[in-house]
Parts: C-alpha cells; structure tokens; sequence
C-alpha cells in the first residue's frame, strides 16, 4: 500500500511518543507560523544556544512528528550544524522523491523521504522546520538562507 | 421519471478514473463539481467554431458569441426566477460577486462610523473578508450571528442585532461546512423593517436546490459556476434591477461605460456597467450549459436524491465508531455536505488515507475558519454530494474511516 | 526554421470555417485570438481527468490540479521574464490587472490630493477608467499624453508632465488602435527619476512580441489570456515582488488569507494574496498551453512574421482608394493592428459588407474613444493579425473594400 | 447576395438624401441618445404637436436611413397614431426576421425588415426612435411605455 511510504513506522511513534513537546523557559526567540491552507498552527521556542527547542501546536501525524524529530535532531547543535542540517532536510522535502537522504545528517528525519512525493503535505513536514529558524532568527542567531516554500 | 444515478455518471468522463488503484469516489463536490459531456462539449463547439468577441463586432462570429453569451444570461436568470436577465452579472466568480456588493452597494450607501453590517460565524471567507475590508474603509461595524450546538444560525438576538443601524446584511444560504440550509424569512423581515439589504451567498445552494430569488425577497445573491457543473472562472451576481441601477460601477474599463473622455465618463446600465473588460464569454457559455442540464433533471429532484444520499451518510457515519458529525444530525434542513471528526486523527491524515483508497474528501478549515473555531477544532474533514453520488460511494467512506482508525489505531 | 503559417493554421480548429458561404478570414485578433486545438486539448484534458480545486486539498485530484495550476503560472513567469512565478497573478483579464494596481498600489501609496497620476489618450478604456476612478476616491488629478498626428506619444512635455508630484504612471505597451508599439525608455527613466510607479498595458505587446518585463524596467505589466491564444476568464498582472509583499489586498475571500477571525483578518503572501476565491484553474492550464505553442514558435519569429504580414497590409490597403489609415504608415515602431478609414463610408457599413465576404474586422471606437476622438472620428474599421494570418487574407480584405465601395458608391 | 436583405434601395436612398436633417426651433423636448458599443450618436428634437421632428447625428447608413424614414412617417401624427406606428417598428425590429410588417402602419420603414436579421444592427435602427421617445416625453407627450432593447 502506497500509504507506506507516506506513514512510516518511525513518524507515527513520534506522532504519538511527541518528544520534547511543550513550551519552556527561558527562550531568547519564539515563532509561531501557521498553514494558512489547512489551519495547522506551531509555535517554536529556542534560548540562542539551542540547549532547549520547545514546541507546541495542532496540526497532522506529519508536522507533529516533524517537530518531535526535529527536536531531537537540532537540540544543543552549534548553528553551523544546525544550518547544514535544516538545508539537508529541506532539500529532502522539495526532491519530489528523487534526493537520496544521508542517514548520518538526517537521522530519524530520512523517514520523511516518503512524504516528498506528496506536494500537499511536504508543507506539513516544514512547519516546524521553518517556524524554529524563524525563532532562531529571532534570536540572533542565522541558521541558513531561508528557502522559497511554495503554498 | 425516476432519479437514473448510473446514466447521470455515464456523462462524467472524470468519474471513469481510478485513482491509487481503486474506482474514483468524489466525495468533494461541495470544494468544487465535476462536469458533465454536455458542458464541455458546449464549450468545445463554442471555442472550435464560433469564437469572438462580445457586444463589441458587427460580424459573425462576434454575433454568435454574443447571442450565446446573452443566452446564457438568460438561461441563468429563468434558473433563479429572476425579473430579467438584465439582473444577472457574470463575474469570476462567487468571491468576485460578493466583493462587487461589498464595493458598489457599500459606496451606494454611503457608509460610515456607527452604521453596522451583519454577517454570521458560518460563512465561508469569501462572505467574510470583503465585509471586513467594507469596515475598514468606511467606518462601518461588523456584527455577526453565531451558531447554536446543533449548526444552526442562533436568531435569539435577532431584534438587537438587526437594527435601525444596520444597513447591510450577508448570509450564507446553505453552509460549506455543516451544510445547514437556513430559514431566513425571519431575518429577512426583520431587515426589510429596519430598511437593511440583504445579500445571500448561494454558493452552495443554487447547486443543489431549487433557489426563487423573488420568493427570497432579498436583494442579491452570489453563486459560482464550477460548484454547479459548469467550468471554472465565472461566477453570478444577481441583483434587483432597481438597485443595480443605482449603484456605482467597480472594476473600470472596456464595455461597461456610456462614453469615455479623457476628463470623464459615464458608465452603462446594468449588467455591462459591472461587467468591465472581455467576460469569461466560454465560461459563461459552459454555465448556461450546467443549467440547462440541471433543468433537465430538475433540482427538486436533483435536491430529493442529495437528501435521500445525506440521510443514508449521516446514518452510516454513525455507526462508524469515533465518529463526530459537526451540523445537524439529520436531513432535514441541511444539504448534502457533512463535516465531522474521527477521534483522535488528524483530518489531513484521515484525507490522505482516505485518498489511497481512491475516496476524495476535503480536509482543513473550509475557507470556514471561524465555524470551525465555533466547534473547537482547527480544521474538520467534509464529505459532500451531488447528483452522481451513489450509496456505494457512501460505503467506500464508511470502510475507509475503518482503515484510517487501523493506520492510527 | 521557416514560419511556416498552413502548419500553424491546422492547428486552428475555427480557420475550416466558412462564413456567409466565404472561408472565413479572420482578422480580429486584437479584439480575442482564435485558439489551437493544443489549448482546447490541454482545458478538455484537465476537466476530463484532473479536475478538483487548487490549494485546498491532500486528495490526488486537488494535488494534481495545484501542480498544474502552478506549472501554468511558472511557465507564464518564465514567458515574460519574471523573477520568480510568485510574480505571477492570476486575474480574469487585463481589466481586473489594471484595476487591481489601482486599487492596492493606490492604497498603498495612499494617494491624496495634489498627487497626479499620467496616462495618454492613447489608451483602451481598460486603462482609462480605473485611473479616473482612483481619482475620484482619492483626489488625485489625471494627467495624460497627446498623442502625435501620425500616431505616436506626444513626448514633449515629459519633463513638465511627469514630475514630482506623479505617483503612477500607467500606458500602453501597444496600442490596440494604431497598433503603435511605444519606446518607453525615457518615460521609464523619468518616471524613475521622480519616483513615480509605472505600470505597462501589455494587452497587445504580450501576445506578438517578446516582452521581458525585468527589461523594461517597469514596475507592473497586465495582459489577457484570449488575445495570446488562451481561454477567455484569464488574465495576468505581473508586479515586482517586493512591491506586491507590501500592497494591501484587493479582493476579500478565501485563499487569500493567512488567518481569519470574525474581529479581522491576515493575508497571505503574494501571488495568493491577490487571488481571492476559486481561481479561473482550467483557464490557467489553457494559457499554459498557450504558451507552450507560442515558445514552440519563438516569440521573435511570431514578431517577425506580424511584421511581414503588416508590410504588406499596408502596401495593400494604400493602394485601394478612398482608404485612410490611422497611426504609422510603416512597419517600424508598430505592430500588425491597422485601423483606417473608408471616404465616405460608416465603419458599420464597412464591416458589414465585409463580413458578407467572409472577413470579420472589428468596426466601431475599439473601447479607445479618446484615440477616435484624437482623429476626429467617432469609429474605425480596424483589422488584426496574427500568426495565423496569410497574405492571401490581406487580399481578401483590398477585395473586400472594392466591394464595399462599390455598394456605398 | 445576403447584403440586400439588410441594404434595401431604400435605406441606401434615406442614407445618402437624408429627409428632415438638422436641429431646428421651436421644440419642446431634446433628447440625446448614445449606442455604447460603436459610439453611434443622435440628437432629435420634437415641438409636443410633431408639426417638425428635426434631429442630427453621426452614424451609419442604418442609423440615418432609420432616422429620416421616422421623421417622414412621425411628422405631424397625433400621439396615438405615433404609439402605433413606433410600436410595430420595434416589434420589427426585435422579430429576427419573422414579422411581417404591414406597409400601411410602416410605410417606408418596412425596408427595414431585412435589419431584424442582423442582431448587431437592430440598436441601429432603433437608436433616432430612442431618441425620439425620449424627446416626446421631455416635451410632455407620452409615445407608449419603453419597450426593453437589449446592448
Ligand atoms: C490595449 C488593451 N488594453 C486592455 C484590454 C482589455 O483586455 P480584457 O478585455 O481582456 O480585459 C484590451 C483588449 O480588450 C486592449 O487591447
Ligand atoms: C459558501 C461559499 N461561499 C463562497 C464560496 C466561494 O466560491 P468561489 O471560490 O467560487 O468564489 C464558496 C466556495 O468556495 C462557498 O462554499
């Protein structure tokens, strides 16, 4: 079944086992971006550090467990890796299918690879990806060049 | 005659499709229709035979396009029972109709701090955000009905919400979301007292019902061809002769003036005064097409199906576990289109789900934001029919709600 | 590769037509192009197979018909050398482009009294009554170009006419009278100077010629879909980005929110910002396609054969007496739109004899009375080429006006 | 030729020696008519007896053919004999060629049968008899309600 590749093992456990949800303090930039499209809502948190990345809000099994991967992925990473790694999985969701993921870059987040080939959701997968640059930018701190996501 | 489903498909190419695998079940009519043969074969014929321009040439092309055009309007106008088909303005759209009354009948009136408009919590954005935006430029307040538990519009402040300062009221007829079709002789009395025109949002309900704007007593309506078989990109305002000729134009420019001097012009009367610009003149030629099949089979019959259809979904999503319905329970009042929640998953995963197995509903906030706020959830997932839907359609959603509940079990 | 126009015209479904028992000769395509069967394929396609709304759904036939939506707008950016599709707005014609600018450009620059805005007497009507109208709102003066005896902008009073207190600058790319293609450079470059926005008619330049808008400096473009071999119910404002991102919206609906609540309401960025409600979307596949066929050619071909077409036209028509053309009597500077007069003869009665022959010319003020009023005339026969157009045709057209002669003589 | 039906002799004749031409005093009501789509104009001037119909324009050979047949055939009736006669050449011109008219009432104004088969030039046609009853009601005189004439 084609649904699959789309609802990975590891994305619903994240959907359901969300890691590191919640808004704490202290923070020194927070974001809150909305899919205007469908409704779904996140607010990302971050201290300039990155020793803590909190999140919360409503949306699908795909942005929920986006966030929650993306948590574990980024927290206490330097901005330069954290640059590397928001390009690497934003260059995954807009390969339409066809980039290859490098496990050692992605970890968990390769399981996204499946939702590049469908359009409508790969906005879901970057909510929150682009919601936390957005508060790291807010907190000082530049963590890449943003790319073009198209509604 | 009775109500032949399998040969109404027969008509819609699209219908023969398989999607993922299985048979196509379109079940988003409501987000927008599918056609029939007979509409894009008009429009065919139109394009590969008798394309001009309109009310511009002397010539013959430019005259068949014309008479098909006016045709047109008038086949629109007879669908609605309108005065004349001088009332009948073709826009792009529902959203561009609505923003046309907001624009002319808001500059007609003249309106300023302390006059108040009327509107509901269950309109769809596009009955919203021109009012809004109206606000904005002149002053004026924006006050709204809400909506009971059972997805109806609350009239208990009726009397203080319409009032001697309300100039304006818009409605929605029948709702996109929880599919309410609402009764509104009683505002519409009221309005009428206290000297406020009233604008119906018939986007989904001139589809599927029969719809007598003189039996409405209001003052416009709004709908959009492509949630009623015809094509995308034309829409209809319709609007009392009376007041559209005293409006001011809204959008400037070719065919829709008197004379034109570089000091000053004077613009036509209605329809062309609000028709600026080439139409959509194949669009049009497609929707009088749309109408002429409804009539054939004639929307209370076309309605009688879509009841028959909602009363065997609402029954079947009942009995799927973990389902919630937004909007009224049962048939009555309400149209074909039902929103509801399935415990626990997201609407964008029911969709996705539900499209592997080739079920095509609509997911989000409907262009519905504050409906869907009214209910406490950010985004609701829609079934909606048409004179295609069949019962098995309905079957296929009921099975796949029991295979989204398994995937996210 | 040689323009080899029986290829093209057998693509063109309408060209086997006859007409008053004559082949049909159409020379109107200033007034709407004819369509190749690509186009018609492209649309039947599309409403057979892949129909759903845009934006607005997870399910295969909503994604499908979002993909293609946006491919038609990327190849449309592409087209005429837009930075990025983003720039790319959908409307139902140039009508609506224009009077979009008018109105969110001109709330955006906040226009007052002493503002002035330019135009010329040169312009359609199109490009004429939203600029009077956004006077009336605002106060602004109107202020506009003469245009020359032998058809031309009228430049020398630029430096008095544009100056500091010019805020936008609006003018035709081509004229769909004289068929004058304008030099806009200094105009551009003063308009610069003063910090004056321009925006650019491009109706007539778009479809026969190649247009790179970031070479033309300007600030917007519109243009029109069944000019350039498109669907009617589509149109395009192109606008430079950062100035779209800080323009208000125009039309109020849904697609174009970020967020709404019944208290207010935030937008969406462009292009969505500007296209409220359902989009004209098998319109927008059709232009795509229409573009596709115009690529295919090469836009400078297409050009070039136009200016062949008109070198002859004009030779032709300066040999039957009693003929008067309006605008440049040569093929330099102008494009293959020449509009004339017949001594002694009514418009109404030339393009009627005309079309009696099978060769359908527009006849009337063309929705440009200013330019008429410039010639003291109350109308024009006009006649219009296109890619399509032979020689042979032009001949029909001097045989046509024998005749014509002959019946009035 | 399909051309005759619409280019009777006798419009061509009203066209080029047009009877009644020129705005002339006394007169009681003026009115002014416009066809939008080609820019056509007409003026016509009525005293509320009819003894003169006098009236000016640009337009074509329809338009002033129209024209100079209505000022032959309205000169000088009474109200009810102009009604009739007004009504039947609208009835006419808005049978798309399957009314027969009746040369007592119309007169020369039967010529203009062949224009009822030209949707474009009807608003020709009617444009001076517009006109006109608009100038009898300015000058008091009631000619018969406004049929409705389609752009
Ligand atoms: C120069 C020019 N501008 C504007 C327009 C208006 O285009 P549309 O009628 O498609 O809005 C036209 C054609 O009608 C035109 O020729
Ligand atoms: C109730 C209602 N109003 C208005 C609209 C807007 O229609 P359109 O998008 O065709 O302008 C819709 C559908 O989208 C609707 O369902």
């Amino acid at each position: 079944m084609m649904l699959d590749a789309l609802y990975q093992e590891i994305i619903l456990d994240h959907y359901k086992h969300p890691h590191g949800r919640g808004l704490r303090d202290p923070y020194d930039g927070e974001a809150h971006h909305v899919n205007p499209t469908c409704g779904d809502e996140i607010t990302v948190r971050v201290p300039s550090d990155f020793s803590d990345i909190s999140y919360d809000g409503l949306g699908c099994s795909i942005s929920q467990a986006s966030a929650s991967v993306m948590h574990e992925l980024l927290i206490g990473k330097s901005a330069g890796e954290i640059a590397g790694i928001h390009e690497a999985f934003v260059e995954l969701m807009q390969g339409r299918g066809q980039v290859e993921p490098d496990e050692d870059v992605l970890g968990d987040a390769i399981a996204f690879a499946g939702v590049s080939k469908f359009p409508a959701r790969v906005k879901c997968a970057l909510l929150p990806w682009m919601a936390f640059k957005d508060a790291a930018a807010r907190a000082g701190v530049d963590v890449g060049a943003s790319p073009e996501v198209k509604a | 005659m009775t109500f032949d489903v399998a040969r109404i498909r027969a008509d819609f190419p699209i219908l023969q499709r398989e999607i993922n695998g299985h048979p196509l079940v379109y079940l988003d009519s409501a987000n927008t229709s599918q056609k029939p043969r007979q509409v894009l074969e008009a429009m065919r014929l139109h394009n590969e035979r008798h394309n001009g321009n309109v009310s511009r040439s002397v010539h013959t092309l430019g005259t068949e396009a014309t008479t098909a055009y006016e045709e047109a309007r008038a086949k629109v106008a007879a669908f609605i029972n309108a005065g004349t088909p001088d009332e009948i303005v073709f826009t792009k759209n529902s959203t561009e109709a609505l923003n046309l009354v907001a624009h002319s009948a808001g500059q007609y009136l003249a309106l300023k701090p302390g006059d108040e408009i009327v509107i509901s919590e269950m309109e769809h954005h596009s009955n919203i955000v021109p009012w809004q935006l109206l606000c904005e430029r002149t002053g004026a307040t924006l006050r709204w009905f809400g909506i009971t538990d059972d997805g109806r519009l609350d009239e208990s402040s009726l009397a203080e919400l319409i009032n001697e300062r309300t100039r304006l009221v818009s409605l929605v007829h029948m709702s996109n979301t929880l599919g309410t079709i609402n009764d509104l002789s009683r505002i519409v009395a009221r309005s009428r007292e206290v000297g406020a025109l009233v604008t119906l949002d018939c986007s989904q309900s001139v589809p599927h019902l029969p719809v007598d704007v003189r039996g409405l007593g209001v003052d416009f309506i709004a709908f959009t061809g492509h949630k009623m078989l015809g094509p995308t990109g034309i829409g209809v305002l319709w609007g009392r002769f009376e007041l559209l000729a005293k409006m001011p134009p809204f959008l400037g420019g070719g065919s829709m003036i008197e004379t034109v001097t570089m000091a000053g012009t004077t613009y036509a009367a209605p329809p062309a005064r609000f028709e600026a610009g080439t139409p959509p003149i194949a669009e049009a030629i497609g929707l009088g097409a749309a109408v002429d099949y409804l009539n054939e089979l004639g929307m209370a019959e076309v309605h009688q199906h879509e009841q028959d259809i909602t009363a065997y979904a609402l029954k079947a999503l009942a009995d799927v576990p973990g389902v919630r319905i937004f909007g009224p329970a049962t048939p009555e009042g309400r149209g074909g289109t039902v929103s509801f929640a399935v415990d626990g998953v997201h609407p964008h995963d029911v969709g996705q789900v539900l499209d592997a197995l080739g079920v095509e509903v609509r997911v989000g906030h409907h262009c519905a934001k504050p409906t869907c706020v009214r209910f406490g959830v950010p985004a609701m997932t829609r079934a909606s029919f048409y004179l295609y839907t069949t019962t098995d359609e309905i079957d296929a959603l009921a099975r796949g709600l029991d295979q989204v509940r398994k995937v996210f079990g």
